[in-house]
């Protein structure tokens, strides 16, 4: 997307309902800003998360996906941010070797008292994406306005 | 069965007994010592300093011809045994000191800690077996009260050394009662001697000794046995009225029947 | 060199990180040279983290440490003490003319049974 | 086609003073399927919810927006509202335009369009909404407890006391657990079967409660509410319901040498035996390892002199299967095995002991009869030295544990002060790394034993012991005063660390009911659910979910009791109708989901498809327990074919949304 000639990333941001969604809240409690590009989408637990999604949204165009969890340990299903852990090692491996630079996708641990480190990593997600460009490697040009 | 064998600088002089009483007993046993053709003293104490390269060459050829003999290494003296097996240990775990120590040796083939080193007791316990020895036993030391000193280099760090309890041990004691002598446990069994301070203090290194011997003798040892020449000389040297003391293939090769033959 | 970079050097040499020790006093309680040093092995921890290197260096007690493991063995934070004081010995031994003992030394010393062991270790131990 | 409301709130000036909330209503009104848009100033309030409830009766709205603050804060209010309305409530959801939008945003441009985006996003979910009922499963009003120490007894009481039958399954041949041990408690030094024995008595008799002693749990199936429990009642070979509990089986068993676990070895007992005298229940147990009659058929001695005629050789183990709704954990604690602590010669002399032998040495039901002698020549012993931390708060993994294990300085304290008061002529010494007491009464407590007592502590640790001539020589260091002591000690104490029972691991197990990596049971929420564990259901209590005292446990047991209650009292529990739901059809029966489920949901039935040309075959599918799944999603990401959806999150559901945000 282009605001005033300037490249606006779209950046969307899957949340955990216990941890990272919440953390977002107190972010938003705290009056902390980070750019209007996150859009947050809420799932139960970061494990809901299926590859297809990130695959799904850099198709339709984003320029960034990020994956918010509980920390490791903390999980509220015990187990579930070990399995998104995985499973995001090996999609981020798979979307390297497509060539969609490593620094598109990444994984944050936020509980639902980081307020400040849901703004701060997302401060600085965008300002890393921003850099890289629009993508256009994996966007499904049909669904393309322009 | 045959294994490689590093006998180390000590061995060869002032501790020949410890040798050769080892060699033939090795003999009677069943199992013979190749020792290796070219080796060089390991230096005796282990360099625990990480960029310490150089000192750990000489045991790294050994272990590196044992491998190209295909055979295990084994080591007779408490220090050697300690250093090798510990750079040995470096070479399988520590990949900086492994590419250092490669880069200077320039072996046909890089050596990343494939042998596997045992003690001469570790032999006698995990190959032969305590049991085998005792019926190879024709003069069994029966009634004899001998307390097993360990020292330090045998026992620690466990971690590294695995080569038995490090705060209660009970190789030697095993190996006591498979000569049919009766084994005294006492506390200060694996506390130091002085070690190489004997050099340079000897009062120092007489106190060790002094504490250690008084506690074998309080717990009624008649005498001691050790599997390191340093530890041998503290005992006797820097000991006032202490107890005998033997190495333990000395009295290895008696029980064995080998004393008579060669005197 | 400069103090950080003698911390940075036994750090590194010694691969030892003081920080794991939670001062109880078991290396002291095991060491059998404790009365030959003046300062102790728990010191040697917690002085080469606070940096007084110096003060250790200038120490008898690196040359009386047996390298024993009794610290090693048991420390229950696995912060290995005697590697810090070979560490501190190495840095000192390392520098021009600080050789704690000479091969002139030897012969005086030598007698009948003393074992080519002890002269090796000595060496090691003494001098670089 | 979907007619779809959208509400968005102002929340008075925090929403609007950053999103222009007309435009958001009027842009949104126009999104596909939308057929009312509007805005008001306070959508939760009681004007707000009626606005919201007349447009889906006027409008036959099959779906509602709220554009307001986070779900966390009014989803189920706004649910609530819509359901009284007679719209499914699953069929709301919420765009987080408040926390997620207008207060990180200054500029009102920017957070307009945000809150348009949010807003499409969660109108391009609700379209596939379905409506969503919550089911319901019944209770078995009651409640197991395993475990029959002092947290179980406490936890079995305040159920019984509710009106819940309860069980206790104990594997040792009474209940009472460590406590029965114990000579006396900190920081009052009551004496610990004064208090305890009333209580496991209380047990006995509360017709509420069920004791199976030397019993273990076997297996363990179903779900909160509705657990289907395996109890092994092992063989004593002793009928439980004949023996009078007399003892003179006890007295006549010729097998004299076997050690007694009660006193820790310390002592012997017979092959028959009642581990205490006020053992509940009172029954003689055969050690089957020792008595010669089952080992051999010979001697038959018990079974002579049995007046009540309750032995029997030939007892079997007996399975018993019961429902529970509820299961509260109380396996408890051991100390840890001192031989890889040889350094202090545990195993090299009979007079260096751990802290349990020590408590069973000052108890007067204990075998020196309570006469502090030491264990080698029963002698009074002169100078005691106490060493804490012995295996807490190690860094290597084989060695010890990496915890502190909380109880040890003021057990350590008591049998100081308690050796200082009655023998006045010894010489206490304490070595100690640091003396944590953080307790009601307890910092006074080891004061006293210092100031009045007169107990010599000492920072440093213990290096080595050494036996010689009767004496054991520690050697130890004193930090403070910078110097190493040398004591010739008559006796040395070691504190022991704490571990979980054994049989902790595989019980959790058949729970699937979470550990940490030291074996404790892991608790809901480290603050806020201390006593219940993560899967449902399932309760903590006591030193099994951490190191625990007396006081603090009882506390726990309450409170564990309380939760169980609060279950039990519920004819039905009401799910989470968020749960995952496999499509038969796409499912292959390959078990992916069923290793990534961490509650155990899904089970596979085999069922029975018609397949081409009037075939049938049947195959094996995986199936969802409503009850137990928790709707965390892991299966339905594990599946290959895509078979398994979330509820509430479906696939469908959340492309939708990304789709809306890409758009």
């Amino acid at each position: 997307m282009q605001v005033n000639g300037e490249f606006q990333p779209t950046i969307v941001a899957f949340c955990c309902n216990w941890c990272s969604y919440a953390g977002a809240d107190l972010s938003g409690t705290n009056r902390l800003q980070y750019p209007a590009n996150v859009k947050i989408i809420r799932i139960p637990c970061s494990c809901r998360l299926n590859p297809l999604f990130i695959l799904r949204a850099f198709q339709r165009g984003a320029d960034g996906v990020i994956l918010c969890g509980c920390h490791p340990g903390d999980c509220h299903y015990t187990t579930g941010n070990y399995y998104a852990r995985r499973r995001m090692t090996l999609l981020f491996s798979m979307l390297d070797y497509l060539g969609i630079e490593k620094e598109r996708t990444r994984v944050e641990w936020v509980s639902a008292a980081e307020g400040g480190k849901f703004a701060a990593t997302m401060n600085d997600f965008v300002a890393a994406v921003t850099k890289l460009g629009p993508n256009r490697r994996l966007e499904d040009l049909r669904c393309s306005k322009d | 069965m045959t294994f490689s064998y590093f006998p180390g600088c000590t061995l060869k002089t002032k501790g020949k007994e410890l040798d050769r009483c080892g060699r033939e007993s090795a003999a009677a046993l069943g199992f013979e010592l190749q020792e290796l053709a070219q080796w060089q003293c390991c230096g005796a104490v282990y360099p625990m300093a990480r960029d310490e390269i150089a000192t750990r060459l000489s045991s790294v050829r050994a272990l590196a011809a044992a491998r190209d003999e295909g055979r295990e290494l084994v080591t007779l003296c408490s220090a050697c045994h300690h250093v090798i097996k510990r750079v040995n240990g470096d070479m399988k775990k520590d990949p900086e000191i492994r590419d250092k120590v490669n880069r200077y040796l320039q072996l046909e083939k890089p050596y990343a800690g494939e042998t596997n080193v045992l003690h001469y007791l570790e032999v006698l316990r995990d190959r032969v077996g305590f049991g085998e020895v005792a019926k190879k036993v024709t003069h069994p030391l029966t009634g004899r009260k001998i307390g097993a000193y360990y020292g330090c280099l045998l026992l620690r760090p466990s971690k590294e050394l695995g080569f038995d309890d490090p705060e209660n041990p009970r190789i030697l004691e095993d190996f006591i009662r498979a000569i049919g002598a009766e084994p005294v446990v006492y506390g200060m069994r694996n506390e130091c001697c002085g070690g190489y301070t004997t050099i340079e203090n000897k009062d120092y290194a007489k106190k060790n000794v002094a504490k250690i011997m008084a506690n074998a003798k309080a717990c009624g040892a008649e005498a001691l046995i050790t599997a390191c020449p340093l530890c041998m000389y503290n005992l006797k040297e820097n000991s006032e009225d202490g107890l005998p003391v033997y190495y333990f293939t000395e009295l290895l090769a008696e029980a064995l029947g080998l004393k008579e033959a060669d005197a | 060199m400069s103090n950080s970079d003698l911390m940075e050097t036994i750090g590194r040499i010694s691969g030892v990180n003081p920080r794991k020790c939670m001062k109880c006093g078991k290396c002291s309680g095991a060491c059998p040279a404790y009365d030959e040093m003046e300062f102790h092995p728990h010191q040697f921890v917690s002085m080469v983290e606070s940096g007084r290197i110096d003060e250790l260096m200038n120490s008898r007690g690196i040359y009386t440490c047996l390298s024993c493991f009794a610290c090693v063995e048991r420390c229950p934070r696995s912060v290995e003490p005697a590697k810090l004081i070979e560490a501190v010995r190495c840095a000192c031994l390392r520098r021009q003319g600080m050789d704690h003992m000479k091969p002139e030394h030897i012969p005086a010393i030598l007698d009948e049974d003393l074992p080519q062991q002890a002269v090796t270790s000595a060496f090691r131990k003494y001098r670089k | 086609m979907q007619r779809i409301g959208v509400f968005v709130c102002w929340c008075g000036s925090n929403i609007a003073a950053t999103v222009d909330v007309e435009k958001v209503s009027e842009v949104l009104g126009h999104e596909p399927g939308v057929v009312f848009s509007t805005n008001y100033q306070y959508m939760c309030s009681q004007t707000g919810q009626d606005m919201i409830q007349s447009a889906i009766r006027d409008y036959k709205l099959t779906g509602v927006v709220i554009c307001s603050c986070s779900p966390r804060m009014h989803e189920t209010t706004f649910r609530r509202a819509c359901e009284k309305a007679g719209l499914n409530p699953y069929l709301v959801e919420i765009a987080n335009i408040r926390e997620q939008c207008s207060w990180i945003h200054k500029d009102k441009a920017v957070g307009t369009e945000k809150a348009i985006i949010l807003g499409r996003a969660a109108i391009a979910k609700v379209q596939l909404n379905r409506p969503l009922t919550a089911g319901e499963s019944p209770v078995t009003k009651r409640a197991l407890v395993i475990g029959g120490g002092i947290a179980g007894i406490q936890t079995a009481l305040d159920i019984a006391d509710a009106g819940f039958p309860v069980d206790i399954v104990e594997k040792k041949p009474t209940i009472g657990g460590k406590m029965t041990q114990l000579d006396k408690t900190f920081p009052t030094l009551d004496c610990a079967a004064c208090i305890l024995t009333p209580k496991m008595v209380e047990a006995a008799q509360n017709e509420n409660i069920h004791i199976y002693s030397y019993s273990e749990v076997e297996a363990v199936k179903g779900f909160v509410g509705n657990f289907r429990v395996t109890i092994r009642k092992k063989a004593r070979y002793v009928k439980e319901d004949v023996c009078t509990g007399c003892g003179l089986c006890t007295e006549k068993c010729p097998q004299k040498k076997v050690p007694n676990e009660f006193n820790l070895g310390l002592d012997t007992r017979r092959a028959i035996y009642i581990p205490f005298a006020q053992a509940v229940p009172k029954v003689a147990t055969i050690d089957a390892d020792y008595c010669r009659m089952l080992k051999e058929g010979k001697c038959g001695v018990c079974s002579k002199v049995c007046t009540a005629g309750a032995i029997d050789y030939k007892q079997k183990d007996e399975l018993i299967e019961e429902a529970y709704g509820a299961i509260v954990v109380a396996t408890g604690y051991n100390p840890i095995k001192l031989d890889k602590f040889d350094e202090f010669a545990y195993s090299q002399s009979p007079d260096v002991v751990s802290s349990l032998e020590f408590e069973r040495l000052m108890n007067a039901a204990g075998p020196t009869g309570g006469v502090l002698l030491r264990p080698s020549d029963h002698t009074h012993p002169k100078t005691l030295v106490f060493v804490q931390c012995v295996g807490s708060r190690c860094d290597s993994e084989e060695k010890g544990k990496p915890y502190c294990s909380k109880i040890c300085c003021m057990y350590t304290a008591k049998h100081a002060m308690l050796c200082r008061e009655k023998y006045p002529d010894t010489e206490v010494y304490v070595f100690y790394i640091d003396v944590r007491t953080p307790g009601k009464n307890f910092d006074e407590f080891y004061r006293r034993a210092v100031e009045e007592y007169g107990v010599h502590y000492i920072k440093g640790m213990v290096g080595k012991v050494v036996p010689e001539n009767g004496k054991l020589k520690v050697q130890a260091s004193d930090l403070l005063d910078n110097r190493q002591l040398h004591i010739d000690a008559d006796m040395v104490v070691l504190a022991a660390a704490i571990e979980p029972d054994e049989s902790a691991r595989p019980l959790a197990t058949m729970l699937t009911a979470s550990m940490d990596t030291n074996n404790f049971f892991t608790e809901a929420h480290p603050k806020l659910r201390p006593v219940e564990s993560p899967t449902a259901g399932i309760f903590l209590s006591g030193a099994c979910q951490g190191p625990k005292d007396i006081p603090e446990t009882v506390a726990q047991a309450g409170a564990a009791a309380s939760k169980a209650i609060g279950l039990l009292c519920k004819d039905h529990l009401t799910c989470n109708p968020c749960v995952a739901e496999p499509d038969e059809l796409m499912c292959n029966g390959c078990s992916s989901c069923e290793k990534v489920c961490p509650y155990g949901a899904i089970t596979y039935a085999d069922k029975e498809f018609r397949g081409p040309n009037r075939t049938t075959l049947i195959r094996r599918v995986a199936q969802v327990n409503p009850a137990v799944c928790q709707g965390c999603g892991a299966c339905t990401v594990a599946c290959p074919s895509g078979a398994m959806d979330l509820k509430g999150f479906s696939n469908k559901q959340i492309m939708a949304e990304v789709d809306a945000i890409c758009r």
